[in-house]
């Protein structure tokens, strides 16, 4: 019978006293009764935006019920997008955002703005709260900082259980407060880009000024506010069935333009004369109308939804969504994912404008309210761990093909891609504890 | 060949009756032994949350009061009785336990939720009934137990 | 008083809603699959959220399954 | 069942504070607190004295409805056991695998056969051996929701249940005062902190009765920390002028040879120093060497 040695027992024996008088029994005791669920994403175009997502959530619920949720999300984006300008069959250079500075795009390439590097840190809470009668009462906040965006809302929402809690339905609402402040400033809507003549000192690839004022820009900044009202009812169908159907009604006022958005302005010859700032309404008005439907088969559950919406900027989008989930031995699953997407062009997107025309009172070359079709293949594996943690991974390929939405394109702009698709990876990996 | 499917019939009316009534029989009898003695009857399920509070609880209560004429009856009301055996495995109760897989005991007590939770006295009466499990009633739930035991 | 008409005719409609519904659904008893975790209509919320960012700054929706995707300057 | 002494709080002044008195786990318990308060005193002795009325109800085996008293008449089945059961006796396997299968509540059945009355009644080998198979906490099964053994077996806590209650009773007075506390629960005692006594910081002075035949008293000085004290007492056998200690060696079933008559242990914690002190007994006439070779402070009486 050998007796551990000195120091070991001593260290032992303090060690078997902490979990037994927990020398720190309330924050243990504290941190059991967090659920938190963890996230990392990456999303890659080919020569395009990168973008990094980290995503932490926990989930505390109180003795009588009450739910608290915090999120902290942390993204960084990289890369070039897509500046609104048309391709051509020369060389074309452009103003950076900050006024200082150019930037080239080549021949027969549409022309990318590849100053985007952005950070955004979002902060969210929500409180979920039982009442009496089958009351279910939640109010909650949301802050995210950029460094040339901010977004502040808040929200509240009431649900009520009917039959035997089979059906649910709920009313909410929320009003969310954005400012922008974009590099170089509000550029003047319309107005040409200032390309100085100057062959400056500027490299093309490098950073450029943070405290550049764009010659176009009329102010630092401007801001948006947006209403938002839900309607929901959710309804058990069976014991393997259930269904949601929402309708949301959304009211924008404010800046909705892009400031780092230009179109292409055209002669006759499809030759670019010159660029403008593009420019959207001031007030947008959306409805959607969402169905979701969960249904447990023997061993796997199917997910579908589908979303009609509407705007007054006319653009209609259906999106259906198709998750399947397939329960494997020993809890682990494996959910293949398919969505698709389709949207009409907003009444003012126009892919270039025409020299010589009238200008239109608000024109956007912004692909991403132009037509288009996208798809989402992906799959997702999922497994358990041993002390009860989760861990999944997921990729997925996104493509986007924007779509003509009705123009012809003048002399050498036929020769020209102007409604380039897009190839995207995503991958994820998720952790719970 | 008439005769023959008559029985056939007979036979599986009989066989389905028994087992319907398996359940129900089984609780009938378990109250009946019980008679004299206060009862806290309380339905549960593997996949509900609230219960999984509540066992520890029970098992609390049950070698509380055992002395004093005092027991702890559950149903569990799970499809699958493995489940409910694999929840026990983690959860393991100091009470009895009686399957209930066709719920043929929860459609007789029509449950408003889960978990539910009856006080029968030493008469086998009904007195009081919750619906939930809630840690903060503990203290609630305790007394009527104590107010019934004394009576 | 139009108000009033709107609201009871509101209130009707909800009620056939509600009335058409309740021979729908499960006893207590019977939300064994429905208690699951993967079969909450948000099963995956991290996902969801990811999701909804990405889609929010590629594309011209948002919204519908809860409150509208936002809070960045991504479009 | 024992007949109970009536659970009441006596409190008097004393030098710098009150004394608090109250008797549980068959001892008499005092809660020395330094305040001029003596509703506050009062308040803090009372938390101490419900903590250890707790504890012995929830944990005396001698108590049939205690949760030691349900796990023993059910043993052979698996029992359902909360958190604080289940941290109980992850500490005991601790101290077994601690103590290489020396320290084990399961010992206790061997009570059976030894009575320590200070008689001569010294049991045969054969009744000893009879008991030997329903010994072994390595026959459990100790999960986080549930404890099994074997049927017949027994657990005791008693040997760490008074030093635990010690440790969550100043645990619990630490969360509402900041005033100096010293425990002293049948001579297993524990202090927060020094005392002050004429601005001066004064460590506490105790005094531990032996009531062995030797009347020895030892005084221990102790500013933070515990004290507990392991002894044979009045409780040995005598026959043929060997003492039979009812210090009991668990592979054997025969008690250790020699053992001090008692050991004072110092440790951070009540509990601990209670292990300390039992399992240095458990080395016999090797006790005293044992604590010195491990660098802990204790004060023996042979």
């Amino acid at each position: 019978m050998q007796l551990k040695q000195s120091t070991q027992l001593k260290s032992l024996l303090t060690t078997a006293t902490c979990a037994l008088l927990g020398s720190t029994t309330t924050q243990a005791n504290e941190l059991e009764n967090w659920q938190f669920d963890t996230a990392l994403m990456v999303y890659s175009e080919v020569d395009r935006v990168s973008a990094a997502e980290a995503i932490i959530a926990g989930e505390r619920t109180y003795d009588n019920d009450q739910v608290l949720n915090l999120k902290l999300t942390l993204d960084a984006l990289t890369g070039a997008s897509a500046n609104g300008a048309v391709a051509q069959p020369h060389v074309q250079t452009f103003t950076r955002p900050s006024g200082k500075g150019q930037y080239q795009a080549d021949a027969n390439t549409t022309p990318l703005d590849d100053t985007f590097k952005d950070t955004r840190v979002q902060l969210t809470g929500q409180w979920t709260q039982p009442l009496s009668d089958g009351y279910t009462w939640s109010v909650g906040g949301n802050f995210s900082k950029e460094f040339d965006y901010m977004s502040l809302s808040g929200n509240t929402n009431i649900a009520k259980d009917f039959n035997k809690k089979n059906t649910t339905v709920s009313a909410g609402i929320a009003l969310a407060f954005d400012q922008i402040k974009p590099k170089g400033g509000i550029p003047d809507p319309l107005t040409p880009m200032i390309i100085s003549d100057l062959i400056s000192g500027y490299d093309d690839e490098g950073e450029d000024d943070d405290d550049g004022i764009n010659p176009s820009s009329i102010a630092s900044s401007d801001n948006k506010t947006t209403v938002d009202l839900l309607f929901g009812v959710t309804q058990v169908i069976n014991r393997r069935m259930l269904v949601q159907m929402n309708y949301s009604f959304s009211q924008v006022d404010g800046y909705m333009t892009d400031p780092y958005k230009i179109l292409s302005v055209l002669d006759i010859n499809g030759i670019s004369q010159e660029y403008r700032y593009e420019k959207r309404p001031d007030s947008r008005q959306k409805h959607a109308f969402y169905l979701q439907t969960k249904y447990h088969f023997e061993h796997s559950i199917i997910d579908a939804s589908y979303r009609f919406m509407t705007d007054d900027w006319g653009i209609n989008s259906h999106t259906v969504d198709l998750r399947y989930r397939i329960m494997l031995a020993g809890d682990h699953y494996i959910e293949p994912h398919l969505r698709f997407y389709k949207q009409a062009a907003a009444d003012f997107y126009q892919p270039f404008l025409n020299q010589g025309t009238a200008l239109p009172e608000f024109a956007s070359a912004d692909y991403r309210i132009g037509e288009m079709d996208t798809y989402t293949l992906g799959i997702k594996y999922g497994m358990p761990m041993k002390s009860g943690q989760k861990l999944a991974f997921r990729v997925e390929y996104y493509n986007q093909a924007p779509k003509n939405a009705g123009f012809t394109q003048p002399g050498v702009l036929a020769e020209q891609q102007i409604y380039e698709s897009i190839d995207a990876i995503i991958a994820q990996v998720s952790y719970s504890f | 060949m008439v005769y023959l499917r008559a029985l056939f019939i007979t036979m599986l009316l009989l066989t389905t009756t028994f087992s319907m009534a398996n359940s129900l029989d089984q609780l009938e009898k378990k109250l009946a032994d019980l008679k004299g003695q206060v009862v806290y009857l309380d339905f549960w399920a593997s996949w509900c949350g609230p219960c999984r509070k509540s066992f520890p609880w029970m098992n609390e209560i049950q070698a509380k009061y055992k002395d004093q004429g005092f027991t702890v009856v559950s149903i569990n009301v799970d499809h699958d009785k493995t489940l409910a055996d694999k929840f026990l495995q983690e959860m393991p109760a100091n009470f009895s336990v009686i399957y209930d897989p066709k719920g043929k005991i929860a459609q007789q007590f029509k449950l408003k939720g889960m978990p539910s939770s009856y006080l029968i006295d030493r008469d086998g009466e009904i007195v009081s009934a919750h619906v939930g499990f809630i840690e903060k009633k503990k203290a609630i739930y305790e007394q009527a137990i104590k107010q019934l035991i004394q009576q | 008083m139009k108000k009033s008409h709107l609201l009871k005719a509101s209130l009707v409609m909800l009620s056939i809603i509600l009335t058409g519904c309740s021979s729908l659904g499960v006893e207590p008893w019977e939300r064994d699959l429905l208690a699951k975790d993967e079969m909450a209509l948000s099963s995956a919320p991290l996902d969801a959220a990811l999701d909804d960012h990405i889609y929010f700054s590629k594309e011209a929706s948002s919204g519908g399954r809860s409150f509208g995707g936002g809070g960045c300057g991504c479009n | 069942m024992l007949k109970k002494p009536s659970r009441t709080i006596k409190s008097q002044p004393r030098d710098a504070g009150f004394l608090i008195c109250f008797h549980a786990m068959a001892s008499p318990c005092e809660v020395l607190i330094d305040t001029d308060d003596e509703n506050h005193a009062r308040t803090l002795g009372a938390i101490a004295a419900h903590e250890a009325w707790r504890i012995e109800d929830k944990f005396s085996r001698y108590l049939s409805h205690s949760v030691c008293g349900q796990l023993n008449a059910n043993a052979g089945k698996r029992c359902a056991i909360d958190k604080e059961t289940y941290l109980l006796l992850k500490f005991a396997d601790d101290c077994y695998q601690m103590s290489a299968g020396l320290f084990d509540i399961t010992s206790g059945i061997l009570r059976k056969a030894w009575h320590f009355d200070g008689s001569d009644n010294i049991p045969s080998s054969a009744q000893i051996s009879a008991l030997l198979p329903l010994i072994g906490w390595q026959k459990t099964t100790l999960t986080e929701t549930s404890f099994q053994m074997q049927q017949g077996m027994e657990i005791d806590l008693g040997g760490l249940g008074k030093e635990y209650a010690v440790d969550r009773s100043l645990q619990l007075i630490n969360q509402q005062t900041d005033a100096p506390v010293l425990i002293n629960f049948g001579g297993d005692l524990a202090a927060n902190k020094a005392r002050v006594i004429q601005h001066k910081a004064q460590p506490w002075q105790i005094g531990i009765d032996h009531p062995s035949f030797k009347k020895q008293q030892v005084v221990v000085s102790i500013t933070t920390g515990a004290v507990a004290t392991s002894g044979d007492a009045n409780r040995f056998l005598l026959k043929n002028g060997k003492r039979y200690s009812h210090i009991l060696n668990v592979k054997t079933g025969w008690p250790v040879d020699n053992p001090p008559s008692a050991i004072t242990v110092a440790a951070p914690q009540c509990i601990q120093a209670g292990f300390l002190a039992t399992l240095a007994l458990l080395q016999g006439e090797h006790a005293e060497s044992f604590l010195h070779a491990q660098g802990i402070k204790y004060w023996a009486i042979r």
